[in-house]
């Protein structure tokens, strides 16, 4: 595949950071709107997907080492279930965190309210987790999938 | 609890206890018939080969029958019956799901009709 | 030590799921860390189980409730309806689990060996990890959509598995077949999971079960659960995946997918006789034949085209899937008997068989794997003169096809008496052909027995050497569990077996365990 | 008669997914076709949440004339969705990379000469 044009390159740097942080905001607020760890995850990686198309698989792929985005996707696996573990004591998903002084632990009055950040226990940060593994999973698939697809392409040209 | 419990089968049993001292007890006959025997036969004399009407057969390995060959004459007999369930094996993955769809239509008919 | 066994049912779960994420970790520290690591997880998971099991035996049903304030709070506040995620144990979903387990462990001992020289493993372990938390959480679920959830768990993870050797085109071949049938008998599974939600607005298997109506849309999901799981399960004329999957996917692998093939057939069990159970005894004849039918021809096909096959794993693979048909029939006999005697005999003895057949088909593919292993070479007329190289091997592989073509006094006979003298009382013509079968079926194997390890050493298998010790230990495993079950069936079946068939014919212990204590 | 347009197109969308994975010969086009069943079982559970005059479940700025819970939908349907459409993602991507494996050895992506296991 030839170079893709400076446009789509410009383009596609700039964005980058705007779909990231809406990513970003969408696995955060997950306990309060619509989105949550997945949907999140997925717009993050669809960002980076944006990436592997703008400068190809190559050139991403000198930056980021499938190890390393496996390293992420099982560290977000183990911060998952682990959050799990924490409500063992009761049950297993026990949301122990729900109710205590710490963070995320304040329970948000009952009706309509404004949506409070700090609420939710273990929710936020296992959509953190989720995302965290979702980022590196799909970003790890769609590398390899340009890769694989990408190597064929360049042996028949 | 019992170890040794019979299986209840309704209309029978089974015990494997008595099976294995019916088993022991044939191997002691077995041993017995074999001691009958003679012990004069000639070692190492055309009495201890394997006689295959009379052939020499020079290489062990043209004895091996191969797996595939076993059974050959069965199979030649069902000849009719294997060609249609070969055939049907096609190994096309949309005839799986072709078959999955046809006993999905047989499940409703049962279900939908008799039920 | 009472805790442990209260949280024994999300730790079943949890601490595999744990197990299969840490691995690519440890595989980057070393090599034997991570196997011992895996054998540790497995062997502690099946002790779980063990505990779980002897609970169960004593106390009855056992439910866990994920994320509530109490283990057993079903109905939270006011709820009319239980909510959340529910794991319901009781005593076949507990021999279920057992048998899942055993086969992962089995299998981590032989693939710790197997693979000593192939690369790419940590993934292995991990998906090995992930189909046996997928299989147990089949058997755990008292949540349809949640088993909806574990079963696609499973097939991706054994899919990723049958595809192990990139290398093999068949593998690729036969991983791809088994995913596409796969994915669309699970999303039948969850189009007929929205249809029971629509209906009833549970969920809850236990809340479903006691509220079904048997009303035109409650057939059509069961036909839709009936042909997905039946198909999964490997019934004939939907079988053709499994030759396929089993015979090209590695043997340590093959023996996690027969086990995962149990877990749907489970699935048929649990949704013909707890889901639909209310109306068992007036509704269900006609399934019963249904499945009676199918299992005749499942049986007939598998055995027949046994005979015929030239690749020693799918000989064994066609077996297995007339191996299959013995428990079909087993279950369908006792759904078209209704309330005769002999229907809880037919049900004792498919249920007994499901333990059988993982174990006895287990061996065989082991062996087969060993076979593999010395010779690189899976065809039959390429084989033979083995038994001099390999007595081990020989003599597991002689365990196994003796138990598996249900030859007194192993494992096999045992249950197949069952299903023989049940049916004969339904039909003598069923337990005729089921009996021909199994006798065709011992013929196959003499077959292959003779050709694999009788008969002069062939020329380029003289260098062949005995499979490394975990392989052997992996088969030994096997081969005395084929052993003890087949010396002392009565008991097996008294502490195993009964549990499991009295929670499959009593359907309203499973509905009050969950609704009862509102 | 408006609210089953939905279920109408269920139908359709697993007919049209079913014709894809039976008829097309490209295995790529018999993973479009599972990938479009999937969708209409989807759209099967997302029309089974719908209730006329229901609010999403959420309480952020909750319009205050709502009944709490009277007109709040269940969201079970939604989770089974969302849940699906992940198990969905992990499929097609599994397949795709199976394509690409079968390619690479078979040299063909048509499903009628990928057969070397049959019998």
């Amino acid at each position: 595949m030839d170079e893709t044009s400076k446009i789509i390159k410009t383009v596609s740097s700039v964005m980058f950071p705007f779909v990231t942080i809406y990513g970003l905001y969408v696995i955060l607020h997950g306990h309060l709107t619509p989105g949550g760890g997945f949907q999140g995850g997925a717009i993050v990686a669809s960002g980076c997907a944006l990436l592997v198309v703008a400068f190809g698989s190559d050139a991403i792929a000198k930056r980021v080492k499938e190890s390393q985005l496996s390293l992420l996707e099982s560290i977000g696996a183990l911060g998952f279930i682990s959050l799990a573990f924490v409500g063992i004591a009761t049950t297993f998903f026990y949301n122990s965190l729900a109710g205590t002084k710490f963070l995320f632990g304040k329970i948000p009055p009952y009706g309509s309210n404004p949506g409070y950040l700090s609420s939710g226990g273990l929710l936020p940060l296992m959509n953190l987790a989720v995302g965290t593994k979702v980022i590196a999973g799909l970003f790890a698939i769609v590398l390899i999938l340009a890769i694989a697809t990408r190597k064929k392409g360049g042996r028949s040209k | 609890m019992n170890p040794f419990v019979p299986i209840d089968t309704g209309s029978g049993f089974w015990n494997p206890l008595i099976w294995v001292i019916v088993f022991i007890i044939a191997l002691l006959i077995v041993y017995v018939i074999r001691g009958l025997g003679r012990g004069d036969y000639k070692k190492n004399t055309g009495q201890t080969k394997p006689f295959l009407s009379g052939n020499v057969v020079e290489n062990d390995e043209q004895l091996h029958v191969k797996g595939g060959n076993v059974y050959w004459g069965f199979t030649e007999a069902f000849k009719g019956y294997y060609d249609k369930i070969k055939n049907m094996h096609t190994g096309d993955t949309r005839d799986y799901v072709l078959w999955f769809l046809v006993m999905m239509v047989v499940f409703f008919a049962v279900v939908l009709g008799v039920m | 030590m009472n805790s442990i066994i209260t949280h024994s049912p999300a730790l079943l779960i949890a601490i595999p799921l744990f197990a299969a994420f840490i691995t690519p970790l440890l595989s980057r520290i070393h090599r034997r860390a991570r196997d011992g690591f895996v054998l540790i997880v497995l062997a502690a998971t099946e002790l779980l189980a063990l505990l779980l099991a002897q609970d169960i035996y004593a106390n009855g049903i056992r439910k866990y409730v994920f994320g509530a304030t109490l283990p057993s709070l079903t109905h939270p506040g006011t709820m009319s309806i239980p909510v959340r995620i529910i794991f319901e144990i009781d005593g076949l979903s507990i021999f279920m689990v057992l048998i899942s387990l055993t086969i992962a462990f089995v299998a981590a001992i032989y693939s710790s060996s197997f693979f000593k020289k192939e690369d790419g493993l940590d993934r292995y372990y991990t998906l090995l990890l992930l189909v046996t938390v997928g299989m147990v959480g089949m058997e755990l679920t008292g949540d349809l959509f949640n088993f909806f959830v574990f079963l696609e768990i499973t097939s991706i993870a054994s899919c990723a598995l049958i595809a192990f050797w990139v290398d093999r085109g068949e593998s690729l071949e036969a991983a791809f077949k088994y995913i596409v049938i796969s994915s669309i008998g699970a999303l039948f599974v969850l189009m007929a999971i929205g249809f029971l939600y629509g209906q009833y607005d549970a969920l809850n298997i236990a809340a479903l079960a006691n509220s079904i109506q048997f009303t035109f849309i409650d057939k059509v999901a069961l036909v839709l659960l009936l042909a997905a799981l039946t198909m999964k399960a490997g019934i004939a004329p939907m079988h053709m995946w499994l030759p396929d999957a089993y015979g090209e996917a590695p043997p340590s692998v093959t023996i996690a997918v027969v086990a995962a093939t149990q877990a749907s057939l489970y699935g048929v069990l649990r949704v013909c006789f707890t889901l639909y159970g209310k109306g068992l005894r007036l509704n269900m004849a006609a399934v019963g034949w249904t499945l009676i039918g199918l299992g005749l021809l499942t049986i007939f096909i598998g055995v027949t085209m046994a005979l015929v096959q030239r690749s020693l794993t799918r000989t064994i693979a066609f077996a297995a899937v007339g191996e299959i048909g013995y428990m079909v029939i087993g279950a369908g006999t006792a759904l078209a008997a209704g309330a005769q005697n002999f229907a809880t005999v037919a049900l004792k003895g498919g249920v007994f068989h499901i333990f059988n057949d993982v174990l006895d088909i287990g061996l065989l593919f082991l062996v087969a794997g060993a076979i593999i292993y010395a010779t690189k070479e899976r065809d039959l007329n390429n084989l033979g003169g083995l038994a001099k190289r390999m007595k081990c091997t020989t003599v597991f592989f002689l365990i196994g096809l003796l138990a598996v073509a249900g030859m007194p006094p192993l494992n096999g006979f045992a249950s197949k008496i069952l299903i023989y003298e049940s049916t004969y009382q339904l039909n003598p013509i069923i337990s005729i052909i089921a009996i021909l079968s199994s006798i065709l079926l011992l013929a196959i194997f003499v077959k292959i027995f003779y050709s694999l390890f009788l008969g002069p050493e062939l020329p380029h298998l003289r260098d062949v050497k005995e499979v490394p010790k975990g392989m052997l230990v992996a088969m030994a495993i096997l081969a005395t569990l084929i052993i003890i079950f087949g010396l002392f069936p009565g008991y097996v079946l008294q502490t195993i077996v009964d549990p499991a068939v009295a929670a499959l014919s009593n359907p309203t212990s499973y509905i009050n365990a969950i609704l009862g204590g509102a | 008669m408006i609210y089953n347009i939905p279920y109408i197109a269920v139908i359709l969308l697993i007919m049209v997914g079913l014709y894809a994975v039976v008829f097309k010969r490209n295995i790529i086009k018999m993973v479009m076709g599972i990938t479009i069943i999937e969708s209409g079982v989807n759209l099967f559970l997302v029309t089974l949440g719908y209730r006329a005059g229901g609010v999403a479940p959420i309480f952020t700025n909750l319009p205050e004339e709502r009944q709490i819970p009277g007109q709040l939908v269940l969201p079970i349907p939604q989770a089974l969705t969302l849940t699906s459409i992940v198990i969905g993602v992990a499929v097609l991507a599994l397949m795709l990379a199976l394509a690409i494996q079968i390619y690479r050895q078979y040299k063909t992506l048509d499903v009628t000469k990928i057969r070397r296991l049959k019998e």
